[in-house]
């Protein structure tokens, strides 16, 4: 048993040694990669299986390869585990990487780099494996790390496109200043529990404590200067949601994620918006102990969720790139989960992690297929009516936003609804509405896409749009079915997932609240409902540049419809007026003058200052000498002060 | 007149140093008498074969430990551990340097023993107990890398590179005599343990001590210069670019670690009883280097500087370990001596291998595409990259871990968070590499020439970095006994 | 007999004349000659120290300082001399061609 | 009688070294500075140190200067200082660090409360160069040995750094240079 989760990570990574070494065309690189995610699928299956079958308390089995650090009092185990909560994770990992492997199959079809791409493809799922089933938070920062580098390589593929390689040099530094917290945090972990282990281990026949059971210990601790004391839990756990705002792409830091859309879409989908955006959700869901000890970082962690959710949900307004749309809306569904762990409702946001996975993946691959069937369009106003053209591609489209959208009975309306019942049971009033409109921004703005892309006539003519083949459509189906049933997982009569989690995060299911769930299901489908007509029936104002006379001409008709025009117009001041205006700030003004802008500048302040530092150095070794001297007057005067 | 009685030396002690010395200097003659001109690599293997031999001979002194020359040199594990580091260092610099020198017409037999002598030189840095010693153990080491440095003759960039290097060394080596002196005046010793005993004879007073203390400044200085702290470091850029490549590889692990090894020993056995003294003025340099090594770094797009900046960085890190010394950071230490000395002679190799002859190739641009034409090397050079940037699991991430760790057990939280920042910072710029060489085309036309013992070494230096990533546990455990006799002085 | 601290003092001085040389002149040989004045002013310190404590040691160290001098400026003035051939000069700002 | 020796002596350095410092004249320079090595030679007798004595003038006035003026002469390079500064800015930096570090100097010194002033009457053996005979070959013998691994060094050092024998064609600046 202990030997079999080791094969969960290992086939991932025997699939990149091939890919690496001995694979040099395209074809068995895909069937490897694929057939190992799979392989890896299957393996974790059966090892869940079998953790099922132990008593709830036993659930968790720990297998250390080696001995990784072993320096007087720091011993750091290279070991695994899979126990439930791994156990989920590891389940949408392989199971989505899967598909998409499967899927990039097709859509990466004649790339000049396409071996390359599956051996980056199968390292992260090995990586981002390492992350969910690390034993501790070195496994963890190395899954951590190792994920964020596939990433940069991922969203730097297409380097010939001018943004790629920029936008990957950014995601990489952005997640460098979380990363650093997060180190920070192990640090403050060791030096006040002598352990990196989350939870007990033997190792070599010594019993190693895991710091999650001693949290306790360390209530009412405080570090820092004497006279400004900091909570330990809280200044630690503050470290670890730093470190989760870069991996998870939460205000400020969330600005890399909406440029890594330069990759490749299935890059999108698997790293950007199913597992790796999820890793620092699943951390703070994993170190839960520690925020629970820290009331304090609990409201940063629920007003930092709940504003990401709401900024990002207004930012996907705007969007004219179909990707950009949902890179916004996945930011702003992670402010979702990470609101709904400063709650305390980590099963629901475990719940969310899952459901989005597979109906964020859905939509990604979708605008994939949608992408690769108009031949690598991205601008929305360029596309409408490939209903038709793409029946497969819409049906599951369709699911995906409606999933997206918080529609009855699909998969995200449970989840979303489990989050939003949880803050109004806890009386989260603010964070509430904030979240209550969110996901009515959601709606509207998943009705918008679908009209925009599906619905309506095609506004550029200059392709042929065609339906993708089987390798792509097929994937998209599982993953619709998925996004249909996958609420069932914790419906508020069976609530499986709560049982399941039970033993990691002793969390009891939460109440079903009917009114909620009715005016969000309202919402929902009346905010679908108005973006979907509002660009429909305007579709003809949508225009590619505003160039392309065949839309003035149809755009004369639709202006003569003088009834559609009043009540549009109607709409167009009361409601999407504001909205737009509000979602034009927050894009085009907020975030690269905005949040952007500080992000950019202090990297502009660092470079002016490596300036400075180099116009220093002046290639005259008499100022060399000069600064020297400076120098040794300097630590003598000191010298003289302190011997006062 | 009586006769002057020779005391008896324990030569075993310092076995690995004398085979060093008497293989460079018979070398020097081997290589001027027999070894005919254009065969001059048969030296470099000859040098080799003796820091082999010297190592070798290392083994069985692991469990000896004692003092001779009058308490004047020690062998205990830790000058052992780091004489271990220093014959790899001039190794991997011998083999990086077999072709580099023909191809760019300036191959002379002398550089092989030069570059032993400097080896003597360091491990006498390592084993050193007295100040004099250490002297002219850093004075050994000097002067043989101002003749390496200008050994591109007549290229003028190595010529003007020698010259900076020489004339602030000797202005720093004033400094450092001047320290002696100030410290004999106040103790009446130059040895660290008789130092030691001085400042524990009472408690440590500073108001009774200004003399004393402006000598250890001095002293602090001296080695400082040799560390390229900030701000005495403005050499260090200047000197790494003008010199051969494989020189400035062998300044950049070698003369650091040396000098960091001799400083932990006086920090850490000499004056920690005036630790209240010493602690702010070394912190204040190393924020000072990690800021403005990094920063420096930030900007260049000439590698071979970037690669100078970055060393200045690292020996901000380093000298975090060196603080917390007694308390665990000797081994941190050694452990990221070892880690960086590998890296660093990885990546210095990688860029030797694109330059060809006459023509350097370190600009960034160079690297576009590497991985297009050369996929190993670039992967090598990746993995360099990575692990000079601290991301697992490589094996500059488990040295700074470590180092981070005992800064911060050993109350130096503010410094390891400048530390960790300032690595934060410093993925930037290694970063950019790693994006020419896998996310852009070739620049121009650069047909990277990999010979056989440049290919040895990176190999090496690769399988190196990512082995004491993954599995640091033995080597951990191999510095932690050297610590048990650190005390040997 | 004259108290140490006269020729501390002194030994202070020429060190510090020692420094304003490497500082201020630009020709590389003053400059060398700035280096040994400097320390010849620590030899200076070390033989006065060794005086007042009756310690012949002092007087050791400077015999190990005034080689170590020698076998510097030796190697310096080489290396001057062959910048001078290529370059023809021994001004030290004249060779500032690595920077930045 | 001591002091006023000394204080003559120590006139003499300084004059010396200051001379040496504002000299334009390379070889001026090298002058002076042969008459502050004689003027701390005579201070070395003063702090009986005969061996010492002679090794400064024999050693530092005797071999290294005449290296020096021999320099001078062979590169002609007597007066190299007459073009305009460029860094001219740096010069009062300097002074003032210059002062600087003479006042750390000073105010240590006068802080350092001598425990015992020099007694007139040394140990027999003081200053003995028979004593720092036997201290070389017996305490500093490391230290002996390794200076003679520096002056060889030194010596293949200069050998390197100015090879005629190195073949024609690198004396050519390669390309790129």
């Amino acid at each position: 048993m202990e030997w079999l989760i080791w094969l969960i990570p290992l086939l991932p990574f025997v699939g990149f040694l091939l890919n690496v070494f001995v694979i040099r065309h395209e074809r068995p690189a895909g069937l490897v990669a694929s057939g190992l995610v799979a392989a890896s699928f299957v393996v974790a299956v059966t090892a869940i299986a079998m953790l099922a079958g132990l008593p709830e308390e036993e659930r968790r089995i720990i297998s250390v390869g080696w001995e990784w650090i072993n320096a007087g009092d720091l011993r750091v185990p290279f070991g695994i585990m899979l126990d439930p909560l791994s156990a989920v994770m590891v389940l949408l990992v392989t199971g989505v990487g899967a598909l998409i492997h499967f899927y990039s199959i097709g859509y990466m079809h004649g790339d000049a780099r396409v071996v390359r791409y599956f051996a980056y493809l199968n390292l992260f799922v090995t990586m981002m494996l390492f992350l969910v089933m690390g034993n501790n938070m070195l496994i963890l920062f190395l899954g951590w790390e190792g994920v964020g580098l596939c990433s940069f390589l991922l969203i730097g593929h297409w380097f010939e496109r001018k943004s790629a390689a920029a936008a990957a040099v950014k995601a990489f530094v952005v997640n460098r200043i979380g990363d650093a917290a997060f180190i920070l945090a192990m640090l403050a972990i060791y030096a006040n529990f002598g352990t990196l282990n989350f939870y007990e281990v033997t190792v070599a026949g010594e019993v190693q404590p895991g710091f999650l059971e001693r949290v306790p210990e360390i209530i009412g601790q405080s570090f820092g200067p004497s006279w400004q004391p900091i909570a330990l839990a809280t200044g630690i756990s503050f470290l670890l949601l730093i470190g989760a705002t870069g991996k998870s792409a939460q205000f400020p830091l969330f600005v890399w994620l909406p440029d890594a859309m330069a990759g490749p879409t299935p890059v999108s989908a698997l790293i950007h918006a199913a597992t790796m955006v999820t890793g620092g959700v699943y951390m703070m869901t994993r170190t839960e102990a520690l925020f629970a000890a820290s009331p304090a970082t609990q409201t940063w962690v629920l007003w930092v969720g709940a504003l990401t959710a709401l900024i990002a949900g207004t930012a996907a307004i705007a969007q004219w790139d179909i990707k950009r749309v949902l890179a916004y809306s996945t930011v702003s569904q992670l402010g979702f989960m990470v609101a709904a762990c400063g709650m305390g409702a980590y099963v629901a946001a475990i719940f969310h992690l899952l459901t989005h996975g597979i109906f964020k993946a859905l939509l990604f691959l979708g605008s994939g297929s949608v992408i690769h069937g108009t031949h690598d369009t991205q601008d929305m106003r360029k596309m409408g009516g490939l209903r038709t053209a793409m029946p497969t591609t819409y049906w599951t489209y369709l699911v995906g936003a409606g999933a997206l959208a918080g529609i009855v009975p699909l998969a995200g309306f449970w989840s979303k609804d489990e989050i939003l019942a949880h803050a109004l049971s806890h009386n989260h009033w603010p964070q509430l509405i904030i979240l209550f409109l969110t996901s009515l921004l959601t709606a509207f703005y998943m009705g918008r896409q679908v009209a925009l892309v599906f619905f309506g006539t095609q506004r550029d003519t200059h392709y042929h749009a065609h339906e993708s083949g089987r390798v792509m459509t097929v994937p998209l189906i599982v993953l619709a079915v998925g996004a249909v049933i996958g609420g069932a997982i914790n419906l508020p009569w069976g609530h499986w997932l709560t049982d399941w989690l039970h033993p990691v995060l002793h969390e009891e299911a939460g109440s079903f609240n009917p009114v909620l769930a009715l005016i969000a299901t309202a919402g929902a489908v009346g905010m679908s409902y108005l973006g979907w007509w509002l660009y429909t029936s305007n579709a003809a104002k949508v225009k590619v540049g505003g160039k392309d006379p065949a839309y003035r001409y149809t755009g004369d008709i639709w202006d003569g419809l003088e009834e559609a025009w009043y009540v549009d117009r109607l709409y167009e001041r009361v409601i999407v007026q504001p909205f737009r205006g509000l979602g034009d700030f927050l894009a085009r003004v907020f975030d690269p003058q905005g949040i952007d802008g500080l992000v950019l500048g202090i990297g502009r302040f660092f470079g002016w200052a490596g300036a400075q530092v180099r116009e220093l150095q002046s290639g005259y070794v008499r100022t060399y000498a000069l600064v020297f001297t400076a120098g040794v007057v300097l630590v003598l005067s000191f010298m003289l002060i302190f011997t006062r | 007149m009586d006769s002057i009685q020779i005391p008896p030396v324990d030569l075993r002690l310092l076995t690995p140093l004398l085979i060093v010395v008497s293989w460079a200097s018979l070398l020097l003659l081997i290589d001027v008498f027999v070894i005919p001109e254009g065969r001059k690599k048969l030296t470099g293997y000859l040098a080799i074969a003796g820091l082999a031999v010297a190592g070798l001979a290392g083994i069985p002194l692991w469990n000896v430990s004692g003092s001779t020359f009058a308490g004047m040199l020690v062998l205990d594990r830790y000058s052992l551990s780091l004489t271990w580091i220093f014959l790899i260092a001039g190794a991997l610099s011998i083999a990086i340097a077999l072709d580099y020198l023909p191809r760019h017409a300036i191959e002379q037999g002398e550089y092989y023993p030069l570059i032993m002598v400097a080896v003597a030189g360091m491990i006498l840095m390592a084993q050193g107990t007295d100040l004099i010693v250490l002297f002219l153990g850093i004075e050994v080491l000097s002067i043989t890398l101002y003749i390496l440095t200008g050994f591109a003759y007549p290229r003028l960039t190595s010529e003007e590179a020698a010259m900076k290097y020489l004339v602030l060394g000797a202005f720093a080596a004033g400094f450092f005599v001047y320290g002696i002196a100030l410290i004999f005046g106040a103790t009446g010793t130059t040895s660290l343990a008789g130092i030691a005993a001085y400042l524990g004879r009472q408690p440590f007073a500073p108001q009774a001590e200004t003399l004393f203390l402006a000598g250890a400044s001095l002293v602090l200085i001296g080695f400082s210069f040799k560390v390229a702290l900030v701000p005495f470091h403005m050499w260090t850029p200047d000197v790494y670019e003008g010199s051969p490549t494989p020189v400035a590889a062998f300044m950049s692990v070698g003369t650091k670690g040396a000098a960091l090894a001799a400083l932990l020993r006086f920090v850490a056995f000499a004056i920690e009883d005036a630790r209240p003294f010493w602690l702010p003025v070394l912190a204040t340099l190393a924020v000072a280097t990690m800021v403005i090594g990094n920063l420096g770094a930030l900007g260049q797009s000439n590698v071979k500087r970037m690669l100078a900046y970055s060393s200045i960085g690292h020996a901000g890190y380093i000298l975090l370990a060196i603080m917390v010394a007694v308390e665990g950071g000797a081994e941190a230490f050694l452990f990221y001596m070892l880690a960086y000395t590998l890296t660093n002679l990885g990546a210095f190799g990688v860029l030797i291998a694109l330059e060809q002859r006459g023509e350097a190739a370190w600009s960034i641009d160079d690297f576009g595409g590497l991985y297009q034409r050369r996929p190993l090397l670039a992967v090598a050079m990746a993995l360099f990259m990575f692990s000079l940037a601290g991301v697992p699991p490589t094996a500059g991430f488990m040295a700074k871990f470590f180092v981070f760790t005992t800064a911060y057990g050993g109350g130096l939280g503010w410094l390891a968070l400048v530390g960790v920042l300032t690595s934060a910072i410093a993925a930037y710029y290694y970063l950019r590499v790693v994006v020419k060489m896998f996310m852009q085309e070739p620049a121009r036309e650069l047909r990277p020439e990999l010979s056989q013992g440049l290919n040895l070494e990176i190999v090496i230096a690769g399988v190196a970095t990512l082995i004491l990533g993954l599995l640091p546990a033995p080597f951990v455990l191999l510095v932690e006994r050297s610590l048990s006799a650190l005390g040997g002085g | 007999m004259v108290p140490t601290s006269y020729y501390i003092l002194l030994s202070a001085a020429l060190f510090t004349i020692g420094v304003l040389g490497v500082l201020i002149r630009r020709n590389a040989i003053v400059v060398f000659m700035a280096v040994e004045l400097m320390l010849n002013a620590a030899n200076l310190a070390l033989v006065a120290y060794a005086r007042e404590r009756l310690s012949i040691d002092g007087q050791v160290l400077v015999f190990f300082v005034i080689t170590v001098a020698a076998a510097e400026v030796a190697v310096g003035l080489a290396l001057l001399v062959a910048i001078f051939r290529t370059k023809r000069t021994t001004d030290v700002d004249e060779v500032s061609t690595l920077r930045g | 009688m001591d002091l006023i020796l000394f204080l003559i002596t120590a006139a003499v350095a300084l004059i010396g070294a200051i001379a040496m410092l504002v000299s334009r004249n390379a070889v001026h320079s090298a002058l002076f500075l042969l008459l502050n090595f004689a003027a701390i030679a005579v201070l070395f007798l003063l702090l009986q140190s005969p061996f010492l004595f002679a090794i400064q003038l024999t050693v530092y006035a005797g071999a290294i200067m005449v290296l020096f003026l021999f320099v001078v002469m062979l590169l002609g390079a007597e007066q190299v200082e007459d073009t305009p500064d460029r860094i001219a800015w740096q010069r009062p930096l300097a002074v003032a660090l210059g002062v600087g570090l003479l006042g750390v100097a000073v105010l240590a010194a006068l802080r350092y409360a001598p425990g015992i002033p020099p007694g007139g009457a040394a140990a027999a053996t003081f200053g003995d160069p028979a004593e720092l005979g036997r201290l070389l070959f017996t305490r500093y013998l490391l230290p002996f040995q390794v200076t003679g691994i520096i002056l060889l060094i030194a010596v293949v050092g200069v050998v390197v750094l100015n090879q005629y024998g190195r073949s024609k064609a690198a004396l050519k600046p390669p390309p790129g240079d």
